[in-house]
C-alpha cells in the first residue's frame, strides 16, 4: 500500500464553504483567518486537566490492548464513536482506498498503557464515501472517555466530522496520534 | 429473426371486470406474454364447491387515520432507515407504515402529528455529485412527500432530539447547523422557505419554546435563549455560568416544555438545573435526582461508582403531570451513553424521586406519551438482537406489551 | 385505513418511460398496443399445468397456513421472494402508506388449504419508496414453487417489479389474488 | 452580546512541525476553540522516560496492489453494500476496501480486475427526484471514481453474474436490460460511450465470449447467440429447444467461457448443456450431474427426493482444468434457491464426477480462482449469523481458512 496526501485539505475546506453560503460577513472573516495561516488540517485541542498524572485510570483505560487496532478496547479508541477504518481497508491514521480523511477532527486523551503517556488521538473521520461494511466483530464501537457535548464539538464523538470533503458522506473513523497530552 | 417473438413487456389489455370486483366473470381477453408462452387466464365459474372462490382483489394504498396520542414515531435515520411508525395500544407493536431518510437526517413533529418534517441532505449519486440540503415535508396520514424546502443544512450528528424543534405554534423549524458557523436555521413552514438564520456562536442545539424563541447550551457553561422579533431579527440573552462544561456538561438530549417555557437540564452526573425561560435573566435551581432519591450526589471521579444517567435519549416530560423519566445505571463518571438498568420517575416541581422501575433490559432510550393515559416506551435495547420496543403504563412502570423490532434511534411522539 | 385507487397506471408506466427513452421504433410500437387496449394493470399470466388438481403438494403447499398473513408460510406466498407488505403497514394486497402498487407483477399459483383451489396471485411490488424496514420476525421471504428464471420475467421472483412508478425504488411486495388458476 | 465569542470553526494555523513528522517540536501556536475553551497543544519533550514518545501521524489513505488471481470482489448491492475486496491468501480474511453500489446494482470486471464497472441506477433525492442511468467506473487499485457513462439502464433484479458481462477483450461491456423491451446495452469502455442496444425479444441475460459475441437464453426453451459487426449492427442466431422452459429451465448463473465460447448451462434438475458457441448453428449435448456421478437423473416431481442444484451463485468453472463446481443439496423439485450441502466437482468435457466436498454451513454460493493454484470460494451460508467467506483448497476442498463476516452476495474473481 502507498500513501497519497492529504495536504490542502484545510483550505480545500475553505472553498467549499465559501461556494456554498451566502452569507459573506463570515466569509471575510474565514478569509482573514487564512490569509495569516499556513494551510494545515485543524488539529483539535486538549482539554485542560485530561491527563493528570496521578488520577485513577477509566474502566476503558484499565482494559485497553495495544496489540490489535482493529478492536474496540485498543488504547486510542477511548473516546471513538464510529466504525474502525482498520475494519475497511485502512489503519489507525489510513483512510480505506477512494475514501478521504476529512481535515477536521474530534479528540481524544488516550493512556497508552506501554509507556504511560497520555496522547491526544484525533478522530478523523474518512469521507466521501458511504458507509463502509467492516469486516470482524468489533468494529463498531462507542467510547465516551471525556466525550463532551456537541456544543464542545472538537471534543463531541456523535458529530460526522466530514466538513470539507468532496461529500459528508462518513466511511469510517481513524484514531491517529497528534501528540503528547501536555 | 423470428418475428414472432413479440416485446416482452407490454400494457395489454383485460377486461375490467375485475376492477368492478366481479371476481367470477370471465377475462374477455387473453394475456399474451411472448409467443412460445400463451396461456390464458380464466376466472370462469368453478365447478360448484362448498366453500366460495375468494375474489380477485385490486391493489390499493394505505391511509393512517390521524394521529392520537399514543402514535409513536421512532426514528433511526442510518442504513436505509427512517421514521417507522406504530400505535402504543396495539398488542402487535406492528409498523402502520415508515418513511424513509437520509442517514444523519433529523427530524421534528407538530403537536398534532399531522406531518413529519426531516432535514436531509442527498447527493444526487448517492454519496457524490450534486448536493441538496432540503426539508423535506410528509404528510402523517398518507406518508407522501408533500414538499421540500431548501435550507442551508443541518449538522450531521448521532440524532438528537434538540437538533431540530418547532416552535409552540407549529409555524417555524429551528435547525441547528454547525458549518459554516454554528447557527440556528429557522424555517416558516407555511412559507415554505427560509425566514433567517441565527449565529450562536459557542452554543448549540435548540430547545424551542413559546411563539418565536428557543434556548441553546453554550460550552462555556451558560444556557442561551434566542428570541425573535417580528422582522426575524434576533436577540440573545445568556444565564450566568449554571454547570461545568469540561466536567459534568448538560446532556443534549434535556427537555424545555414548549408551551411554558419551563426548561431541564440534565447534566452526566445527575444534576437537573431547572430554568424556567420567560423574559428577562435566565436563571435557575439546580437539584441533584440521586438526592431526590434519598443518595448523595455523586462526583466525577472515574472509579466513583453511583447511580448515573446514561443512554441515547435518555429523559422525558409528561407534561401535565410534570413527571420526568430518566435511565440510570450503576457506573463510574463518563458512562453517560450507557444504556439504564432503571427508570427514576421524579417529580420535576418537588424534587422527590416518585418510582425507579427496573428493567429487564438495558435500555439506551426513553419517550412518554402526552395528555392522559400515558405510555412509557422503552426502547433501543442492548445486545444483538432487534432493538425493541416495549410499551409500559407510564404510571405504575407495568410492562403492557411489547414486540422485538429491528431499529436503534429517537422515539417522538405527538403532543410534545 | 382508506383506499387510493391505482387506476391509470400502465398508462402513466407508459408515458414515463416514453419521456425516458430515445428508441422511437420501440415507443411507437408501445404506443399502438396501448391505442387498442384499454388502461388497465398488466396481469400475470397462469402458467399451463400448473393446477392440476391430481399433483402432488409442494413443500410449501403441505405446510402452508390461511391464518396469518405476515408470515413467509401463509399460502400465497407460495413464490413470493421479498419482504411481505404486511410487515410495513400495508396488507395482502395493500401498499404502505406513501407507497404505490407496481403496475406489473410476477405470479404465482399458490393452493389454498381452505377450499383446494389454486388461485393465481399477483406478487405486485409496492415502489417508490425506499426498501421498507419490516416489524415482524417472518417477514423476508424467498419461496419457489414454479418460480423460473428471468427469461420468463412474469414467472420469476427476483425482479424489482417497479416499472411505470415514480421511482423504481422497492419498498415490500403484496400478494393479491387475481383469480382461480384455469 | 458577547463578541469574545468566536466563530466554532475555523481553520486554524499550527506549525508545520508536524507535517514534517517533527513529533516532539514544540507547537509554535495555540489553536483557539470558543473562547472559553481556549487550551493549547503542547507536544514538548517529555520528561525523559525509557520508552520514546510515539511519533505525531499524518492521515493517508490506502491504494491497494494490483490484483492477483486471489483477489476476492464480493458484490452485495443492497442496503448501502457494494463490492467488498479480499485477498483469498490473507490469513484474517479481512476487507481491503470497499465500492459502494446502489441497491440492485450490476458489476463486472475486467480479466485483470484493474478496474470495477457498476451500472446503476441513482434518484437525486435517493427514492426520488431525477433519474441517472450510469455506469460508474472505479480504479481496482485506489477505488476512486474514475468516471460516470451514461447508460440507457439495467435491470434491477438480485444480482447474477449473467445481468453484466465484458467481451472476451475487455473492450465492450454488455449491460442487460427488460424495459422498454427485452435488450442489450452495449457499451464501448475505451470510448466510454453506449455503442448500441440490441433488442432480444423472448431472451435474457447476456453470457459474453469472443470479441464481439454474447449468448442469451430464451424463454422457449433456446440458447441464442448475438454477434456484432463492425458498424455496431448485430445478427441474432438460435439453437433448437434445448430445454423445457416450464418445468427444467436453465439456471441464470450458468456460465459460458469468455475465451473458448463453450457454454455450461445447468437447468434446475441438474442436466448440463454443454453448447459450443463457434460459429454455424448452436447445438450442445446434455448430460446430468447426477449420472456422472452415478446416480438417476432426477425428474421434476414436487416430491421426488434427489440431489439437485440450489442456491444463488451456485456454478463456478476453472477454465485450464475444466472443473466445474456446483452446490448440491438433497430436495425436491422446486427448490432451486436452497443452499447447497456439498459441492460437486465434475470434469467438463469427461462427464465424470471428480469429487464430493461436503459443507459443515450449507451455503448457496460458489466461485473458483483462475490459474494456477485455484483456490475455492464458499459463501452465502444459511442463518441469521454474518454470512461468512470459507477459502478452499479447489484441487482437494480442504478448508484452508475462513472468517464470519456480514453478506450476501455474488464473488467474482480475476481472469474469468
Amino acid at each position: 500500500m502507498s500513501e497519497r496526501s492529504s495536504d490542502n485539505m484545510c483550505e480545500r475546506f475553505v472553498r467549499k464553504v465559501a461556494r456554498r453560503t451566502s452569507r459573506r460577513s463570515l466569509l471575510s472573516k474565514l478569509g482573514t483567518a487564512l490569509v495569516a495561516a499556513p494551510i494545515f488540517p485543524l488539529l483539535p485541542v486538549s482539554r485542560a486537566g485530561a491527563a493528570t498524572p496521578d488520577r485513577p485510570l477509566t474502566d476503558f483505560e484499565r482494559n485497553a490492548q495495544t496489540e490489535d487496532p482493529n478492536r474496540c478496547d485498543y488504547w486510542r479508541h477511548c473516546a471513538i464513536d464510529g466504525i474502525i477504518c482498520g475494519c475497511c481497508g485502512g489503519g489507525p491514521h489510513t483512510c480505506p482506498p477512494g475514501s478521504e480523511p476529512s481535515p477536521t477532527a474530534w479528540v481524544g486523551t488516550c493512556l497508552n498503557p506501554d509507556d504511560g503517556r497520555h496522547y491526544l488521538i484525533a478522530y478523523r473521520d474518512c469521507c466521501g464515501k458511504s458507509v463502509c461494511t467492516p469486516t470482524g466483530s468489533d468494529c463498531r464501537c462507542n467510547e465516551t472517555d471525556r466525550d463532551l457535548p456537541v456544543y464542545r464539538p472538537q471534543s463531541n464523538n456523535d458529530i460526522i466530522w466530514c466538513f470539507g470533503n468532496s461529500s459528508m458522506a462518513y466511511h469510517c473513523s481513524t484514531a491517529a496520534i497528534v501528540g503528547v497530552a501536555g | 429473426m423470428r418475428e414472432t417473438r413479440s416485446i416482452m413487456l407490454r400494457c395489454l389489455a383485460v377486461s375490467k371486470a375485475i376492477a368492478r370486483r366481479k371476481p367470477s366473470a370471465p377475462l374477455a381477453r387473453t394475456i399474451l406474454f411472448g409467443a412460445s408462452a400463451l396461456a390464458s387466464v380464466s376466472v370462469a365459474a368453478q365447478e360448484a364447491e362448498s366453500t366460495p372462490v375468494l375474489p380477485a382483489e385490486r391493489s390499493d394504498v394505505a391511509v393512517l387515520s390521524a394521529a392520537g396520542p399514543h402514535r409513536i414515531f421512532n426514528f433511526s435515520p442510518f442504513g436505509g432507515g427512517g421514521v417507522i411508525l406504530f400505535e402504543g395500544d396495539d398488542p402487535a407493536i406492528k409498523s402502520l407504515g415508515n418513511v424513509p431518510a437520509t442517514d444523519n437526517a433529523a427530524v421534528a413533529l407538530p403537536r398534532d402529528a399531522s406531518k413529519i418534517y426531516l432535514a436531509e441532505t442527498y447527493w444526487s449519486h448517492g454519496n457524490r455529485g450534486e448536493r441538496s440540503e432540503i426539508l423535506s415535508v410528509y404528510d402523517a396520514q398518507t406518508l407522501d412527500l408533500e414538499s421540500e424546502i431548501p435550507i442551508p443544512g443541518h449538522l450531521h450528528v448521532v440524532p438528537k432530539m434538540s437538533q431540530m424543534g418547532l416552535s409552540d405554534d407549529d409555524s417555524l423549524a429551528y435547525i441547528y447547523a454547525l458549518v459554516p458557523s454554528s447557527s440556528v436555521h429557522v424555517v416558516d413552514l407555511a412559507k415554505e422557505s427560509l425566514a433567517t438564520t441565527i449565529e450562536i456562536p459557542g452554543c448549540a442545539l435548540v430547545y424551542p419554546y413559546g411563539p418565536r424563541s428557543f434556548a441553546t447550551v453554550c460550552g462555556d457553561g451558560t444556557i442561551g435563549s434566542v428570541t425573535l422579533d417580528d422582522d426575524n431579527g434576533s436577540s440573545i440573552r445568556f444565564s450566568e455560568r449554571m454547570f461545568d462544561p469540561d466536567n459534568d456538561p448538560v446532556l443534549e438530549n434535556s427537555i424545555v416544555d414548549r408551551s411554558t417555557g419551563e426548561g431541564f437540564f440534565l447534566t452526566y452526573t445527575g444534576k437537573i438545573l431547572s430554568v424556567p425561560l420567560g423574559e428577562g435573566p435566565i436563571s435557575g435551581e439546580t437539584w441533584s435526582i440521586q438526592e431526590a432519591a434519598g443518595m448523595e450526589a455523586p462526583g466525577t471521579g472515574v472509579q466513583e461508582l453511583a447511580w448515573r444517567p446514561g443512554g441515547n435519549q435518555l429523559m422525558a416530560l409528561h407534561r401535565d403531570t410534570g413527571r420526568i423519566y430518566v435511565l440510570m445505571h450503576p457506573g463510574n463518571h463518563w458512562t453517560h451513553k450507557v444504556a439504564g438498568t432503571e427508570i427514576w420517575v421524579l417529580d420535576a416541581h418537588e424534587h422527590k424521586l416518585l418510582r425507579r422501575i427496573p428493567l429487564d433490559t438495558p435500555a439506551t432510550s426513553v419517550a412518554v406519551s402526552q395528555g392522559e393515559d400515558p405510555l412509557l416506551y422503552v426502547f433501543g435495547f442492548e445486545g444483538d438482537g432487534p432493538g425493541g420496543l416495549e410499551v409500559r403504563d407510564a404510571t405504575t412502570g407495568e410492562v403492557l406489551r411489547g414486540r422485538g423490532w429491528p431499529g436503534f434511534g429517537n422515539v417522538f411522539v405527538p403532543g410534545n
